[in-house]
């Protein structure tokens, strides 16, 4: 069982993660209502939030250091955040600013920060090889350094889920693979896309530990983690978590959700696991409400501290597309 | 031009391809559908909206997202008789299976001399000025083109649209459908009037690999395709107040190219503008020159000329993304120059 | 125990690959002596022998006919003739000629039968989903075909592998997914590619039987491959098999073997499957040595008239090379 | 051209690429090798001969067959500072790992927006003409060139070939390095004289995205490049009989372009003819011309044309697939009709 400051440093993850995307999801919004145009407003194109799945990225992220790499996913923010990535050049790299961690070029899909050594892409399970990558340069370095890679349930049916957690436990690489099971891959659930229940029974497809952690609980989550992280630092090569954890939004903002009931939706909002480990901490008198709520004051602080440094920071000038192809 | 008959019927063009595709899977129970959320959602871009409610799982099978395995599927239920349409989400994302489309899809027919079909329309979705970043936002129609086996079609309106999708499904080769999300009529993205057309109801097929003039010109001839064709047709208009007829021909899609009429039209013209939302080197520009310089050399008052997407990857933020994509004022701007006024 | 009929079969089966493949060999060569230039002689272009790996075709297909679809790969020789492919037109589209399978426009990767619904590619593992699709259109069409995918065991580490078997296995469909494991993927050995002894065990990732046929037996094929097919012709859904065999010839005809020692190439030989199967059946009773002679000369007959046929039939025109790219 | 210095060493392609590749391993200990067989066996085309004895199993890396797996790898280790090297044993295959090459490798520093680079060579073997059938025979350099964010290398001589491997390996991008068999100077190829020459011991680079006159002519500009400048220089031999120089000029690479040595060489032949071992429409030979009406238009003598693969897959029987590929014949055919004698 972690210790109290751990399970507040936990809370506090999810709350500035989750804080920053109710946050970004307002601005989002401006310019496309009353009618939604992606192209239009501050914040242009898909934007793929993670409420729910919190737990994941602090639970997992709690491990590493800056220099941990760690690729994540279409969904990158939370990770990003939990991982230490800067709050400021997140949020003007998503307005597109010059400022931001790609000078505007990557966009919220393409964050590649050499700070915290995080990458992510937009493309379903190709951010997995880049990490068996990462752990091979590692390995190679003599850096006791790890590898993370985060992936939806829906990329454990890519090729490059197999080929990569082949290669790492060929190769005895220090990965951690941990799979976000949300159910839903946009409107295309679980049961309809992977022919067995859990893809934490996979490991055994590359003779590697495998964890399944139910009930999208943190604590759960904490403990798996540093179980594997440790393992692979120790040079006890690779291993794959699976996570159940929940979408609340969308696939996208402006995702009709027409392929899940109000009542679903209702049902994941009710569950929310902010909301129930809060309520945890409470009732094990680690977090007060009035402490939580002043974590989340804080965070609200430092996200319109970020949004201002976003908004405020100038747009980089056009013609500098043409720049950086070539190194 | 497109054949206007007397009832307006106005459809989008994400309607014109739904109802094409219906159409023909009334009558051959052969045709389904395979994609990533092409069911209860209807595709991401509308393309198979309502097929599900009409002609259940069964034949609109939404997959896992393994597109080796449902674009390979697609090409081994076509050599059993089947005829499949197969959606690539976004055409950014063929690099996870372009051995099926390419190595198999395109070669087998070849490779069997000529003994098996492939009957598989692949549909997917090109193009950004949206602000999706580099793996959301490409064209890449010139990509396609350039490797033999497939013909690809690239519509620009509703009308040709659903023709054009009637053909590739009767089509006996594999064809690549590409639609670009900018004319599809989409309530979520930048509204294009010319995005919802007329579209006759009864079913209809425009020949693959003929190109369409959706505006007569005597003074400079703009070759383009999709949405560029949109940006074509308002330039020309900028162009006729300036006294500037300019022909725009809408090549409806790249193999077969319709190089008869990228010739005929220059001919005529003796100026070559070629429009090209793909990457401008090693492309459909080049290719497009070198057709007018290999069939109208001694017509040409003037050297061709390109306005293309330039040879660097999608940037997300606005400025940067506008700034690198053909419109109407640069359209404009270079068919002046070519006119010399 | 398959009937004295079905052995005799098997065996028969085998000795027509293995000589069909020592004649093509003998051919293969002609034009590449001394100097071995890989473009000269009647047949050029890489040649993958299957020398061997007999008792893995023999032993599946024994189960099949000709409506049933089978995917073999860049080594389908054994695969094609034990699935009934005109041997004729399998040796002329070898030659490149004009009666061969595919005029002369596929060679000896692409062949592609409908006669006996045959397919193979030189892509590794490609071929898997394209036997996929053919289950799913018998399922469509509501015939009671089968759908056989034969690959290699360096096959089993490509991302098609994955892909394929989730989605047979998701929707039920009548394949069967048969591994060659003949140890090596050119110079790789299996060990140095694969993080688990046995592909066998990876069915479990997809919720599927799996069979493991040690020391190359066309018995042990028979059998493990009656049940798959069975039961996938009866709707049971798709089933993997491994079987572990030997690649007795180089990875290709001229291929130095610098990374097998001379006494694993002389232990592969004196493992001879159908050696040691004939040794079986007369041992058994089931076939006398003389009957098994009676085999080889009939089998070399039939191979002779093939050869010859393709050896005197024509070249298809230069021009031809510009027609069949479409229909 | 190739400075020959006093002493003749004669290598072969191969040898030229692994002695390269060797010399940076040598001083450079982020460098290292992953792919099939490219240990024991030295690569299916001797790219890296010698290196497992020489730098062991820990830098000479052999690979299951996991394309995506093993290239993502390399970009993956180059964003933590190694410099590797992957190979794709034949380009043919790149449909199975593209998403890595294109989607990654190429565009990660641009989205970064420069703040990482991606010092990844990737080497590929290119080209048939030896019976090898539609799988296993392409080129495919226009299908790379197209897409931005990889410099692309295509050599033709052992001299060029060492030259630009090691500016390859030294280059902080993404390079695409495609080996012609046909020119690496294989026993069991059909032979090419010109494969083995001298090369120097010492390291040395040749800049990417400059092109070389192979031979300098005055009346017809030959742009070509890879196994094709060996057939254009037969065929310029042959010309000179008839009193026809012909400048060769060999690419050696397509991104960069080098476009100041096209326009340059057509400006002083006023003659241009492309010879082009890739697909014939949107690809390189297409780019070449219109580069050539770009920059040198009112230098044209006649029109500039292009002798290329046809657009179909390549063909296994010795006559069709002999058919398809340009050869010294018909360069100088093709030649002949350009300068009108
Ligand atoms: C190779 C590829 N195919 C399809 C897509 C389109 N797409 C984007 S997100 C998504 C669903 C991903 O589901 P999952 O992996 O579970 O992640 P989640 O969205 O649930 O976080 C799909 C299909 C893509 N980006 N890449
Ligand atoms: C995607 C891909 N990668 C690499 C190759 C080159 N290649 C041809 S055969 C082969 C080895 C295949 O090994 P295995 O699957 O075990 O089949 P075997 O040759 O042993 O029958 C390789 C790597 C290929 N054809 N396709
Ligand atoms: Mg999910
Ligand atoms: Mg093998």
């Amino acid at each position: 069982m972690p210790t109290d400051d751990v399970l507040r440093e936990l809370h506090r993850q999810m709350v500035r993660a989750r804080v920053f995307e109710e946050t970004i999801q307002k601005a989002y919004f401006e310019g496309k209502t009353p009618a939604f145009d992606i192209a239009a407003g501050p914040i242009p194109g898909e934007m793929h939030l993670a409420a729910g799945q919190e737990p994941v990225a602090a639970g997992v992220c709690a491990h590493l250091r800056p220099s941990d790499a760690v690729t994540a996913t279409h969904r990158p923010h939370h990770v990003a955040l939990a991982h230490g990535m800067d709050m400021r050049r997140l949020a003007a790299e998503i307005f597109g600013k010059e400022t931001g961690l790609g000078r505007g070029k990557g966009g919220h899909m393409h964050l590649f920060d050499p700070e915290t050594n995080f990458g992510c892409s937009g493309i379903i399970a190709e951010g997995m090889p880049t990490a068996v990558g990462a752990a091979l340069a590692f390995t190679k370095q003599g850096r006791d350094d790890v590898a993370v890679s985060f992936f939806g349930e829906g990329a454990a049916n890519q090729g490059a889920f197999h080929e990569s957690l082949n290669l790492a436990a060929l190769w005895h690489l220090p990965v951690v693979f941990v799979c976000e099971d949300n159910t839903w891959a946009i409107s295309v659930p679980k049961d309809k896309a992977t022919a067995i229940p859990n893809n934490a029974d996979r490991s055994a497809a590359y003779g590697i530990p495998g964890a399944l952690v139910t009930d999208n609980d943190v604590v759960g989550v904490y403990e798996a983690a540093g179980e594997a992280i440790g393992r692979a630092r120790q040079g006890g090569g690779p291993s794959l978590i699976e996570v159940e954890t929940d979408r609340l939004l969308g696939h996208f903002e402006g995702d009709p959700q027409v392929y899940r009931s109000a009542e679903v939706i209702e049902g994941l909002q009710a569950r929310d696991a902010i909301r129930r480990f809060e309520k945890r901490l409470a009732d094990n008198e680690v977090l007060t409400g009035e402490a939580a709520a002043e974590v989340r004051t804080a965070a609200q602080a430092e996200v319109d501290e970020a949004i201002e440094f976003a908004r405020s920071s100038p747009y980089p000038d056009a013609a500098d597309a043409l720049d950086h192809v070539f190194a | 031009m497109a054949q206007i008959t007397e009832t307006k019927r106005l459809l989008t063009t994400a309607k014109a391809i739904s109802e094409a595709i219906a159409q023909e899977m009334e009558h051959d129970p052969n045709v389904f559908v395979m994609g990533e959320d092409i069911g209860a959602y209807g595709g991401i871009f509308g393309a198979t909206e309502g097929l599900l409610d009409r002609f259940g799982p069964e034949r609109i099978m939404d997959t896992p997202i393994s597109e080796t395995a449902f674009i390979g599927a697609a090409v081994g239920a076509a050599l059993q008789g089947m005829r499949p349409i197969a959606e690539l989400m976004f055409v950014d994302f063929f690099g996870v299976c372009m051995d099926q489309i390419y190595n198999h899809m395109a070669k087998i027919h070849y490779e069997s001399g000529g003994n098996l079909a492939v009957p598989v329309v692949l549909t997917t979705a090109i193009g950004g000025g949206y602000g999706d970043g580099a793996q959301h936002s490409q064209t890449l129609y010139g990509t396609f083109a350039h490797l033999p086996g497939m013909k690809v079609v690239v519509p620009s309106t509703p009308y040709d649209a659903k023709g054009l999708m009637t053909s590739a499904i009767r089509d006996d080769n594999p064809v690549l459908y590409m639609f670009h999300k900018g004319i599809m009529g989409l309530g979520w993205m930048t509204p294009n009037p010319r995005a919802t057309d007329h579209v006759p109801e009864e079913p209809y097929t425009i020949p693959i690999g003929k190109a369409d003039i959706k505006r007569p010109g005597t003074d400079v001839t703009i070759v383009t395709l999709s949405l560029m064709v949109h940006r074509a047709l308002d330039a020309a208009d900028a162009l006729a107040r300036d006294g500037i007829e300019a022909e725009v021909l809408d090549l409806r899609g790249l193999v077969p190219l319709d190089r008869e009429a990228i010739v005929e039209s220059v001919r005529r013209t003796g100026r070559l503008l070629v429009v090209d939302e793909d990457y401008r080197s090693f492309g459909m520009s080049g290719e497009v020159i070198t057709t007018a310089i290999e069939g109208a050399f001694d017509y040409l008052d003037a050297p061709p000329a390109r306005l293309a997407y330039p040879d660097v990857p999608i940037p997300y933020s606005r400025p940067l993304e506008q700034f690198c994509l053909p419109n109407p004022d640069t359209i404009a701007t270079a068919a002046r120059q070519i006119v010399g006024r």
